[in-house]
């Protein structure tokens, strides 16, 4: 067999990093003008002959996967042209070899010791001083007291609707504490309110819930426990009975506090036709236009366990909104801080000056693969 | 009570019978308006379009239930009818939970039946249902013979011939998932961050505008979002002389057309009467007092 | 002990394991993880629809026994699962079976997510009012993208089409992104006081 | 074409029918298709378990050879959530629940962190290529300021004032314009929904057309 070596056309092996062993990174460069195929050999340790090994894809860079932990090998690639071929090989044996940390996983790691970090020394802070954390209060918190006045005013009940999820939903857990709030006020004015329950382990939990805001505003007496009732599970079937409630009781307020799917706009529309003023909030993303739309106040996703945490003032729940500010503001700043560098950087790289462009694309490889 | 006042308390049958009318009436006489495709299905298509019989394989999952039919049947269809023509080999996966299966047994079934000379096992595989919905796409990224043990009709998957150098994503060219959940995160997050797959999708309508942020990044390579991405699609394989079925996405286009110009219509009727009831009603207000 | 600690140590246990071999290629890092997640979890998660099952024959067997309105349809619901559950046993999922599911479940559910059609249109007259100005942002926005997504709004405007593809990949793009960004934190934050044992509350609280 | 003879058609078009009549209102009809469809298609999960679940993950690897035993510690730990139907020991599920709910946290944690949020930050930077032209430099500098006040406005720990307001309130400007793209979108969704059912209605049952 003749072999052509040219200049230029050359192979690299490696352990392939970053894995569990069993691979060799083969990298060919300067692959021939015309080249149809490249066929890759391989030589261990001790044989004579080398086997093949299979293709190399045409961007000229493939995994050997079927290569032993620890037996050293030598490689060989042809790069096969219509009328000839061009050959490359290794001179050093190389083997492979599993590693115990992912280098290109390391961002991920030092992101979430720190974000991770940042939330519990927050919730340990909310432990010894809840008050002490600041959570912005929102429009709608006010317009708690005011739906709730202007219902009782009229001698209209409050109508509270908790959601098509269950217990384990974050959307339903903040609107647990969103009610026991209004149940605070409700009681206050001597009011009522109407609770119908999708699931029920959010019923018991609501009954709880209201039984206690009761009793807290002094009027233990004045909670029925048949106005927080079980209706149905049927999706559609919860929306028509919701309505008949609306259209019957005629509430002055209605809030629509939790996790909600296509219904939404079916319970808002029947609340708006009735002239309640309805006070929404849904971490279901999809559901908020609706809401939004057809709903005097609308708590958007995360404005809902900012409330939550606002009420309730629960370390664990303050721990996460402080957190999450904290990573956000962090995050402002290093894309800030891009723009700025950024566009010095291109400004030096214009000027002649690329070491600046260098590092600024380093960063970002840093922060998307981690290997910078 | 002026007309305003009573029109917005027109009972809403009348409005239901509207919609009704608008959409019945272009499937029986169509317009065929023309269908011009998007970028994000565009780049789907050419995605598949450069594959052939020696590619690694495409992995299409059926990630949707009876209701969503309409808008993604026409897709899984769209994407089989594909790669079968281009000889792509393709594994249709029957979805992450138990009701869908029945979903991509009657797409598989239906487009087999068009392309006689095409075999199960050997053209295209399908695989069943297994729990787990994450931990499966977890799964299928160390072995799909060891995860799904057996195709949907029960044949060992170490002896079906398409399957033989397939083992896991790295033998796959393209995740399709159409999906009318939040599956395709869940493509995402496990089987491209994970495993490095490619990840194309189609989706409902109402989940498509929140991939964006995903296709600006690259993270997905194409995407179809609701009938009209269907439709595009189907106009895209018209368009290559492919064979595109009944085209049922793009025969709902006009339909679809005039139900949205009916809903803008009350979206701006609605309003207006709004308006001037508001604004009636704060003028008598003002004479109340004065009296 | 038993009720509350060692469920706890369980998930703290299993979560750590899972969390740090996500930064080790190491091939007993890899063996764990596949056994994880190939054998264990799917295995877990099979039992799980037990919930279903049990919260479906709650619901229709109490209705029955205390003869509620409308206790008839529960047992007719009882009889459709007892009836697809045969014919899917009896036939081993044979063209009956898969008829059943074809021409009655797939309609079915179909028609009912249709029915939003109209309820849908029926709140486009009724309630969606621009009564401020984020309102009315979002009902301009929306009309646009209602035109320029069918081909309708081609035939009206050429330019109907780039605009609404702006609109999606722009600004909608950019505030999605925003609204991810937080909601990834939450989730992030919430998994993390999941291992931890300092969020309980899907194991129905205390 | 016409009217079609496939009793099979006709149950479909049938139950079709009897769930619109929901429209006219609440009656006895769309209620006996809505429990036929909720029995049947529970019916339909627990046959795709047992063929796709519990005979190949379960019957098989436990009863024939090559006997996996060690499966029998999932398969316990699973058969624990039968602790629901007592009183007594309803605290069993509390097992399984830890185990797959801790598992799942600790594999969102990273792929999160990488797919929702690094990779998004990355792809905010400015970078020279996003500049290639007037119209691109406009679109990268919007979707730049729509991302920081959508930050902005869900950042909860300082009040409203000044240029913070500010940004907070162009910030709902863009998420507003993203919820009415939303809200276009699910419009087309119901919509392409109904037209499907009437496909059906008017092509394979009626035959028109």
């Amino acid at each position: 067999m003749i072999f052509f070596l040219i200049i230029g056309f050359s192979i690299v092996a490696n352990d392939t990093p970053n894995d569990a062993g069993g691979s060799i990174l083969i990298t060919t460069y300067n692959i021939p003008e015309g080249t149809q195929k490249i066929e890759l050999y391989r030589l261990a340790k001790g044989d004579t002959i080398y086997e093949e090994a299979g293709l190399i894809p045409p961007r000229g860079e493939c995994e050997d996967v079927s290569v032993v932990d620890g037996v050293e090998y030598l490689y060989r690639v042809r790069a096969i042209t219509e009328d000839t071929f061009y050959v490359a090989e290794t001179k050093e044996f190389i083997s492979s070899s599993p590693q115990w940390f992912n280098r290109t996983r390391i961002t991920v790691l030092l992101f979430f010791i720190l974000f991770g970090g940042v939330v519990l020394v927050y919730i340990e802070l909310a432990k010894k001083n809840p008050k002490g954390l600041f959570i912005r209060k929102l429009p709608a918190l006010d317009a708690i007291d005011e739906a709730v006045g202007r219902s009782t005013e009229m001698g209209k009940p409050v109508l509270f609707v908790p959601g098509l999820e269950g217990i384990t939903d974050a959307g339903t857990l903040a609107s647990i504490t969103i009610l026991e709030k209004v149940g605070k006020r409700v009681a206050e004015y001597g009011s009522r309110v109407i609770h119908p329950n999708f699931d029920p382990i959010v019923m018991t939990t609501a009954q709880e819930t209201l039984k206690t805001a009761f009793s807290e505003a002094g009027r233990p007496d004045a909670f029925n426990k048949d106005d927080v009732f079980y209706l149905t599970y049927e999706q559609f079937g919860f929306a028509a009975g919701v309505d008949g409630i609306m259209l019957r009781e005629k509430p002055g307020a209605i809030f629509l506090q939790g996790y909600f799917y296509a219904e939404s706009l079916i319970l808002a529309e029947t609340g708006y036709s009735i002239g309640a003023i309805q006070i929404a909030g849904t971490n279901a993303t999809t559901q908020l236009p609706f809401f939004v739309a057809a709903c005097d106040y609308v708590l958007l996703g995360e404005e809902m366990f900012a409330a939550s945490a606002y009420i309730s003032r629960e370390p664990r729940l303050l721990g996460s909104i402080k957190g999450s500010d904290l990573a956000k503001l962090a995050i402002l700043c290093l894309i800030g801080a891009g723009v700025i560098f950024g566009t010095f950087a291109v400004i030096a790289n214009n000027a002649g000056n690329p070491s600046y462009l260098g590092i600024f694309n380093r960063v970002l490889d840093f922060i998307a693969r981690g290997n910078g | 009570m002026g007309f305003w006042q009573r029109l917005l308390q027109l009972d809403r049958k009348w409005i239901f019978l509207g919609i009704a009318i608008v959409v019945i009436i272009p499937l029986i006489k169509p317009l065929g308006l023309p269908i011009k495709p998007t970028k994000p299905v565009q780049d789907l298509f050419n995605y598949i379009d450069t594959l052939g019989p020696q590619s690694d394989a495409i992995f299409l999952v059926c990630d949707f239930d009876p209701s969503l039919m309409p808008e993604l049947m026409p897709m899984i269809q769209s994407i089989l009818r594909h790669c079968l023509t281009k000889g792509v080999p393709v594994i249709l996966h029957g979805g992450l939970y138990p009701a869908y299966i029945g979903i991509a047994k009657m797409a598989i079934d239906e487009v087999a039946a068009e392309f006689p000379e095409k075999k199960s096992g050997e053209d295209y595989v399908f695989l069943g249902f297994i729990p787990g919905v994450t931990a499966v796409i977890l799964a299928i990224g160390i072995d799909i013979a060891s995860t799904f043990k057996t195709d949907y009709y029960g044949v060992p998957i170490d002896s079906l011939p398409m399957m033989y150098g397939i083992k896991n994503y790295s033998d796959i060219s393209l995740v399709v998932d159409i999906s009318g959940s939040s599956s395709p995160e869940s493509w995402l997050m496990y089987g491209q961050e994970r495993y490095s797959v490619n990840v194309g999708l189609g989706c409902t309508a109402v989940s498509a505008p929140s991939y964006y942020a995903f296709l600006q990044s690259g993270q997905f390579v194409g995407m179809m979002g609701g009938m009209k991405g269907a439709a595009e699609y189907e106009e895209l394989l018209a368009r290559k002389g492919y064979p595109a079925g009944k085209r049922p996405a793009t025969t709902g286009m006009d339909s679809q057309s005039f139900a949205h110009l009916l809903i803008i219509l009350l979206v701006i009727l609605g309003n207006i009467g709004y308006f001037v009831v508001r604004r009636a009603e704060r003028k008598a207000g003002m004479e109340r007092r004065k009296r | 002990m038993l009720r509350r600690t060692l469920p706890q140590a369980i998930a703290f246990i299993i979560g750590f394991a899972m969390l740090i071999q996500y930064f080790i290629p190491h091939p007993i890092s890899e063996r764990f993880y596949n056994v994880i997640v190939q054998q264990w979890l799917i295995i877990i998660l099979g039992f799980m629809y037990i919930f279903a099952l049990r919260s479906f024959f709650m619901h229709h067997i109490v209705k029955i026994r205390r003869k509620k309105e409308g206790y008839w349809f529960s047992a007719m619901a009882i009889v459709a699962l007892l009836f697809m559950l045969s014919s899917g046993l009896i036939t081993t999922r044979g063209v009956f079976f898969d008829s059943l599911y074809n021409y009655m479940i797939a309609p079915l559910q179909a028609t009912m997510f249709s029915l939003l059609a109209f309820f849908i249109a029926s709140a486009a007259f009724r309630a969606f009012r621009a009564r401020n100005f984020q309102a009315t942002l979002l009902l301009v926005t929306a009309v646009i993208v209602m035109i320029g997504r069918v081909p309708i709004g081609d035939y009206l405007w050429k330019g109907m089409p780039d605009l609404v593809e702006w609109i999606m990949s722009v600004p909608n793009m950019a505030a999605m992104r925003g609204i991810r960004i937080g909601v990834g934190l939450g989730a992030v934050a919430t998994a993390m006081k999941i291992i931890l044992g300092i969020e309980r509350s899907y194991m129905g609280g205390e | 074409m016409s009217i079609s003879t496939s009793i099979w058609i006709w149950i479909a078009a049938l139950l079709t029918l009897m769930i619109y009549s929901f429209l006219y209102k609440d009656n006895p009809f769309y209620r006996l298709a809505e429990h036929i469809f909720m029995g049947l298609s529970l019916g339909y999960t627990l046959v795709i378990l047992w063929y796709d679940y519990i005979i190949p993950r379960i019957y098989q690897p436990l009863f024939f050879s090559p006997h996996q035993w060690s499966l029998i510690f999932p398969i316990l730990l699973g058969m624990m959530t039968f602790g629901i139907f007592s009183k007594k020991y309803n605290w069993l599920i509390k097992y399984p629940l830890a185990f797959y709910v801790s598992a799942f946290a600790a594999i969102q944690i990273p792929v999160m962190l990488r797919s929702w949020i690094l990779k998004q930050v990355e792809a905010s930077f400015l970078t020279p290529d996003k500049f290639s032209s007037v119209f691109n430099s406009i679109n990268a500098i919007l979707i730049f300021v729509g991302l920081v006040t959508t930050l902005i406005y869900f950042y909860f720990s300082k009040k409203r004032e000044h240029g913070f307001g500010a940004a907070a309130t162009v910030g709902i400007v863009f998420i507003m314009v993203a919820f009415g793209a939303a809200f276009g979108y699910t419009v087309m969704a119901r919509i392409s929904l109904l037209i499907g059912r009437m496909q059906f209605l008017i092509q394979d049952w009626l035959g028109i057309m």
